[in-house]
């Protein structure tokens, strides 16, 4: 598949005493819809954080595209390529549908630094975020403050909020938590649609195996901060050692809401 | 359309009004109305930050300062042309804006707040001991109003209350207009995603910190105009007006009027200008009553008086539509 | 080494004072996440009160400061049990805002009470006139100051750490949700809570009769913002933070006030601003 | 897109303005008509409004009630014998508070909208020299009865020809230069300051230094610490002046701060190890109630105005009046706005009108009879020239503080800067 997406190097990261990351060495290919799984407290979202900016880096580098972005600010990475979604839905509330996906398709077109210009003569804008709306879905909600959606389009919002960047790279952190089967199917065939378009290639932290298995083409399994297991949905059902972490661990765990 | 239309009829008839006052109103509601532009400018700037951005300073104190002593220092030392000083005064507000928010933009809420507090009062007290160069406590006294050059020799007199009446109401038109523009504009989508979610902001790609910079210079800047505008209407700059006590002003305002739309603060500096005046007609006391009509306005008028009107306007319209 | 003494002496006594006033701010943050403006003049009703009580009903001293901060905490309850309470969910500025109407009702009301001019007390028989240490002067009173700041911040410490009361304080400023599911009144405990700032405030105030030797309406505006200052570079709602906060305040700035008198008006601003520079939630603060 | 809603909203926020600045307008428009500022009349026609504001709120606010006594005194007194040239006195009495914009908008309500013939008051020297070129633009007499700087006589009456202001008060020559001559008979050579960190206090001091190195060759002045308005603790001031040991200390801090700073001082022997202590300020009866019976003995003290001088009938009449009246000794400034009222009755009454042109004339020079003894307003400068003692503190059964004694009176003329007010011969000692 040619040069990798994104690299890392003995990434490693401490929550005073716990180790949430050690010494990852991990890469992502262009187009390979990856999913992250493992039981709670593996580190996904410290991985997350760490890859996205969210959180310092402690030791370790990371590479976007052959360049080293250890070190750079979360809005230089979105403007590289890099965006992400949230487990908790984590939009602008008071704002509207529209005005949600508008920031982000502002921000890249470089055009939010205008001052004095009217909104409603950004065309280009408004156009591509009709496009975004259309394609989650949610264009007759786009008049809508955020806080008065549905959980499930809300869930579709966060979404497109991070699509809206148009990232090469995105990952959707726990994306059908707490959605209602209907919608989750919705959400599901919109983000194999999209993988399929090629422009973004996804990285997927899910609880929901069905989910997982249906959706991925390659699974990597963390366990306490180290790659457990990391293959074809296929090889990871056949580890043994994913097996003994799995079943020696709660499954109503994996439903847990952690932090962040 | 319809609704566009009704807002630039309304605006229209305001600006009448205001063109109007000092031909109808006496001398003293003229003045009235030109402290209420001021503290509109001051407040309509600030409110950049507080409503839109969700940044609460209390150093803009600073930036008014600024403004008052550039133009003070700026009429003293080279040029008296009322717009270039004007533009110094600017000019040296947005230096202590780009300075102290470099410092402050990091921190946010309470921290952030007092952060600036703490600038602000340095600068006061730089103010006050640099008695060389601003006159200590005394400031700047007898800044003078020469007429203001325009091309081919033309000088337009500014002298009198009801020429500068003029000077202030056109930067006051400027000065909400940009706002009006600002908060419609892209710019201004960016900072409400700021004020909303500083975080997603960021993982939508805006450098937050820069644009939290760029806001705080901007509402300095209108700081700094409605202080070099006082400058020349009081002929003075004073330490106090860097000071904490002055910095809450707008914040009181944008707070009374409704810091969520355009009007608010300047209705608020509105009210709390008249309402002053008023209170003082019949009392002494007048920071007794001053106080019980502030605690009726904020238990009363949730979200300041034009959030709440315009809530139960909307409300009886769409009883009267259903 | 006699002025270096004396200048910390100053420095300790000055910095108790405003700690006794940080303390009451500190708590009402720390439980109820309300920065209270008209702590300042919770501290002058006290003062006020205490006084009427020592002079016109001329009950003396130790009267004074125990019946006059008690009145005060009825001002307390009515401003949180009919105003404060209404705005616990709206935006810190209109907290401030809320708090500042008082300060402007409370100044006034003191001025319509008490009258405009400055009250004087008389000077105290006990606790009066002064000892010499190491060749110099220095008020026992001050040193009765200095003596009781620790003493509060040891009762504080106690009520909040071991007793039955001071666990559910703990337990409702860390969760309220929490707190109410288990049981607890959190309404009447702010109240509560409340009234017991107002009551240190206020006692704050009272010791200050004698303290300060003058009572003016708007006593209260240039304490409650150095006990602002404390209280944010100890750490907004952290009492060991404030106890600290007030010591490097009162300290610093009698060096600054007696060695580097160009700075002292700004020296506890470039304070604060230093320590939010380099630690935003202050010294003691609790990370974000 | 979203426009619609937002717009809706943004022109209520619009219409929720006019009705604002209508009131505004109204504000004015009523209470504004000035019924008597075309063509004068030649005769005096009434009501005669004096405009009046003195601080009332904060820490400051029972000067502005000792401003009022004084004042409403006089006004009762003077309509009660038939007013100025047959005309009502009528008073607004407005807190300044002690912001420069404050007072400029009460002097401007007060002409503009409330049609004040005079105006009268002012605490604070920065509000005093604020007004200046608001009162040219006015065009209204304003007499200051406390604010105390020289800057407001020499530069902006003298220099730059403000012909509208007046002041009755004791200037800063009393409290720097006096001061000079009554220390230069103490043995004391070194000397030391606690003071206001402002303007007033720098002032005043330099003024001190001046003029006592001029009268008493080789003083020295060894030590200087300025206290921002608002200090409660003087402490850390007060180590400053025991580490340097001074003979004498002189302060201008005043009001309450100079009660703080007395007790403060009292407490920590400073009054045992330094002998000569002036206050320009101590003896207002703010102070002197204020200190009671804690006042040191022996610190010399002076004010604008001494109740106990001078002691003839014209004074010790009207401190009885006054007594009588409100319970109260008088303070320095009921003094100069009771004067100031009564120096509005004699310039109206000597120029036949109420116009501001022919007030400044009947002001200038004028010789007024009042409490405080005999003032003659200084014709370039317009500051009113008269004496006030300096004393020793001490007790007095009659009285429950302390009063002067050993009153000292350097006539005013002998310290007073006079015009030019540059060059040679215009700071004292006088040839």
């Amino acid at each position: 598949m040619g040069e990798p997406l994104l690299t890392t190097q003995k990434l490693s990261n401490h929550f005073g005493m716990v180790c949430t990351a050690r010494d990852l060495d991990l890469s992502f290919e262009r187009g390979v819809l990856t999913s992250i799984i493992g039981p709670n407290g593996a580190g996904k979202s410290t991985l997350i954080n760490l890859l996205t900016g969210h959180l310092p880096v402690q030791s370790g580098t990371i590479r976007f595209q052959g360049r080293d972005i250890t070190r750079l600010p979360i809005h230089k990475r979105v403007r590289m390529g890099i965006c992400r979604s949230f487990q908790i839905v984590n939009v602008f509330p008071e704002l509207t549908v529209a005005q949600n996906v508008m920031i982000p398709v502002l921000a890249r077109t470089g055009r939010s630094w205008r001052p004095i210009r009217s909104l409603s003569r950004e065309t280009t804008v408004l156009r591509e975020t009709e496009a975004m709306l259309t394609k989650v879905g949610l264009l007759p909600e786009r008049d809508t403050p955020a806080t008065a959606l549905s959980h499930g389009d809300l869930r579709l919002l966060e979404v497109g909020v991070a699509l809206a960047a148009a990232p090469m790279l995105l990952f959707l952190d726990e994306p059908t938590a707490g959605m209602n089967p209907v919608e989750r199917v919705r959400l599901l065939e919109n983000i194999r649609q999209l993988a399929r378009e090629g422009r973004t290639t996804f990285v997927v932290v899910e609880h929901d195996m069905d989910v997982v298995f249906s959706l991925s083409e390659r699974i990597i399994v963390l366990h306490r901060g180290e790659v457990l297991c990391d293959g074809t949905p296929a090889q990871v059902r056949g580890d043994a050692k994913v097996r003994e972490v799995y079943l020696g661990d709660d499954v109503s765990d994996l439903f847990r809401i952690n932090e962040e | 359309m319809r609704a566009q239309t009704r807002n630039a009829v309304a605006a229209s008839a305001v600006l009448l009004a205001l063109c109007a006052v000092p031909f109808l109103a006496g001398k003293f509601a003229i003045y009235l109305t030109m402290r209420i532009m001021l503290l509109g400018i001051f407040a309509v700037g600030y409110n950049l930050l507080l409503g839109q951005t969700g940044l609460l300073s209390f150093g803009h104190g600073a930036f008014y300062a600024a403004g008052a002593y550039g133009l003070g220092l700026f009429g003293a030392h080279v040029s008296t042309h009322p717009l270039l000083g004007v533009a110094a005064g600017v000019a040296a507000a947005v230096l202590v804006a780009l300075l102290i928010g470099y410092l402050c933009v990091r921190h946010t809420e309470i921290y952030f707040a007092m952060l600036t507090l703490a600038c602000g009062m340095m600068v006061f007290s730089l103010i006050w001991n640099l008695r060389e160069i601003t006159g200590g406590d005394d400031g700047l006294i007898g800044i003078m109003r020469a007429p203001v050059p325009l091309f081919g020799g033309i000088k337009i007199p500014i002298g009198t209350d009801g020429q500068f009446y003029f000077f202030v109401l056109f930067f006051f038109a400027l000065g909400v207009w940009v706002v009006h523009r600002i908060r419609q504009s892209p710019f201004g989508l960016a900072l409400a995603g700021i004020r909303e979610n500083a975080r997603r902001s960021e993982f939508a790609g805006v450098p937050v910190r820069r644009y939290r910079l760029a806001v705080f210079v901007l509402s300095g800047a209108f700081a700094g105009l409605a202080g070099s505008l006082e400058a020349l209407l009081e002929s003075n700059a004073r330490p106090f007006m860097a000071h904490w006590t002055h910095s809450a002003e707008p914040v009181l305002v944008s707070l009374l009027g409704g810091m969520s739309s355009l009007a608010g603060p300047l209705v608020g500096g509105a009210i709390y200008i008249a309402m002053r005046e008023i209170i003082q007609r019949f009392t002494e006391n007048w920071m007794l009553w001053f106080g019980i009509v502030l605690l009726v306005i904020i238990l009363g008028f949730r979200g300041g008086v034009v959030g709440t009107l315009s809530a139960l306007f909307r409300k009886a319209a769409a009883k009267g539509e259903g | 080494m006699q002025s270096y003494v004396h200048v910390i002496l100053a420095g300790l006594s000055s910095g108790m004072f405003i700690w006794l006033v940080a303390s009451g701010l500190t708590l009402i943050f720390g439980v109820l996440g309300v920065l209270n403006f008209a702590h300042g003049s919770f501290y002058m009703l006290g003062a006020y009160c205490a006084f009427t009580v020592l002079k016109y009903l001329g009950a003396g001293f130790w009267a004074g400061l125990l019946l006059g901060p008690l009145a005060v905490c009825a001002a307390g309850f009515v401003v949180e049990r009919f105003f404060l309470r209404h705005v616990y969910r709206i935006a810190l500025p209109y907290q401030l805002l809320l708090t500042f109407a008082f300060v402007l009702i409370f100044d006034n009301l003191v001025k319509i009470v008490w009258g405009g001019g400055a009250l004087s007390p008389p000077s105290l028989s006990f606790l009066g006139g002064s000892i010499p240490i190491l060749g110099r002067n220095f008020p026992v009173y001050n040193l009765f100051i200095i003596a009781v700041g620790p003493t509060v911040a040891l009762l504080l410490w106690a009520l909040l750490e071991k007793t039955w009361y001071g666990r559910i304080i703990r337990a409702s400023s860390s969760d309220r949700e929490m707190a109410a599911s288990l049981g607890v009144r959190v309404p009447a405990l702010f109240t509560g809570v409340f009234v017991f700032g107002t009551w240190l405030g206020a006692l704050g105030g009272g010791l200050a009769v004698p303290y300060v030797g003058l009572l003016t309406p708007g006593m209260g505006e240039t304490i409650i913002i150095e006990a602002f200052i404390v209280a944010v570079i100890g750490g907004l709602g952290s009492l060991k933070g404030a106890f600290v906060g007030a010591l490097v305040i009162g300290i610093l700035s009698a060096f600054g006030t007696r060695f580097f008198p160009a700075f002292d008006m700004a020296l506890t601003f470039i304070l604060m601003g230093g320590v939010l520079l380099w630690r935003p939630q202050g010294l003691f603060g609790a990370t974000r | 897109m979203e426009k619609k809603g937002m717009n809706r909203r943004q022109f209520l926020k619009l219409t929720g303005a006019v009705p604002l600045v209508a009131a505004a307008g109204g504000l004015g428009g009523g209470l504004l008509t000035p019924k008597w500022v075309w063509g004068a009349p030649p005769k005096v026609k009434g009501p005669i409004r004096i405009g009046y504001q003195a601080v009332l709120s904060g820490t400051l606010a029972g000067y502005g009630e000792f401003h009022k006594m004084g004042a409403v005194m006089a006004i009762e007194e003077i309509n009660a014998k038939g007013g100025i040239a047959g005309q009502k006195v009528e008073m607004d009495f407005r807190d300044s508070t002690l912001k420069t914009d404050d007072a400029i908008k009460n002097a401007r309500y007060f002409v503009d909208s409330w049609g004040a013939d005079f105006l009268a008051g002012i605490d604070s020297s920065g509000q005093a020299l604020a007004l200046a070129p608001v009162m040219a633009q006015l065009d209204r007499v304003l007499m200051v009865t406390h604010g105390a700087t020289e800057k407001l006589t020499e530069e902006f009456v003298y220099k730059k020809g403000v012909r509208q202001i007046f002041r009755n008060c004791m200037p800063t020559y009393n409290d720097g230069n006096a001061a000079a001559f009554i220390a230069k008979d103490f043995p004391a050579v070194k000397w030391a300051t606690v003071s206001p960190k402002y303007e007033y206090g720098f002032t005043c001091w330099k003024m001190f230094q001046e003029t006592l190195t001029k009268v008493k060759p080789g003083v020295s002045f060894i030590a200087e610490s300025w206290a921002p308005f608002g200090t409660t603790d003087f402490r850390s001031h007060i180590n400053t002046i025991l580490d340097a040991k001074p003979d004498g200390l002189y302060s201008t801090e005043w009001a309450g701060e100079l009660i703080s700073f007395l007790k403060q001082a009292k407490e920590a022997g400073l009054f045992d190890k330094v002998k000569y202590v002036m206050l320009p300020v101590g003896a207002a009866m703010d102070v002197l109630e204020g200190m009671g019976k804690d006042m040191p003995d022996n610190i010399w003290l002076s004010a604008r105005y001494y109740f106990q001088y001078p002691n003839n009938k014209v004074n010790n009449d009207w401190v009885a009046r006054f007594n009588k009246r409100w319970k109260h000794y008088p303070a320095y400034v009921s003094e100069t706005a009771y004067s100031a009222i009564y120096a509005y009755k004699a310039a109206v009454e000597k120029a036949g009108s109420k116009e501001t042109k022919a007030v400044i004339a009947a002001l200038e020079g004028m010789e007024q009879v009042c409490p405080a003894g005999t003032r003659v307003f200084r014709k370039e400068d317009h500051q009113a020239i008269y004496d006030v003692p300096w004393g020793k503190t001490k007790s007095d059964p009659k009285y429950p503080f302390k009063v002067m004694g050993d009153m000292k009176v350097i006539p005013a003329n002998a310290y007073f800067n006079r015009p030019p007010f540059e060059g040679p011969g215009t700071v004292p000692p006088f040839k």
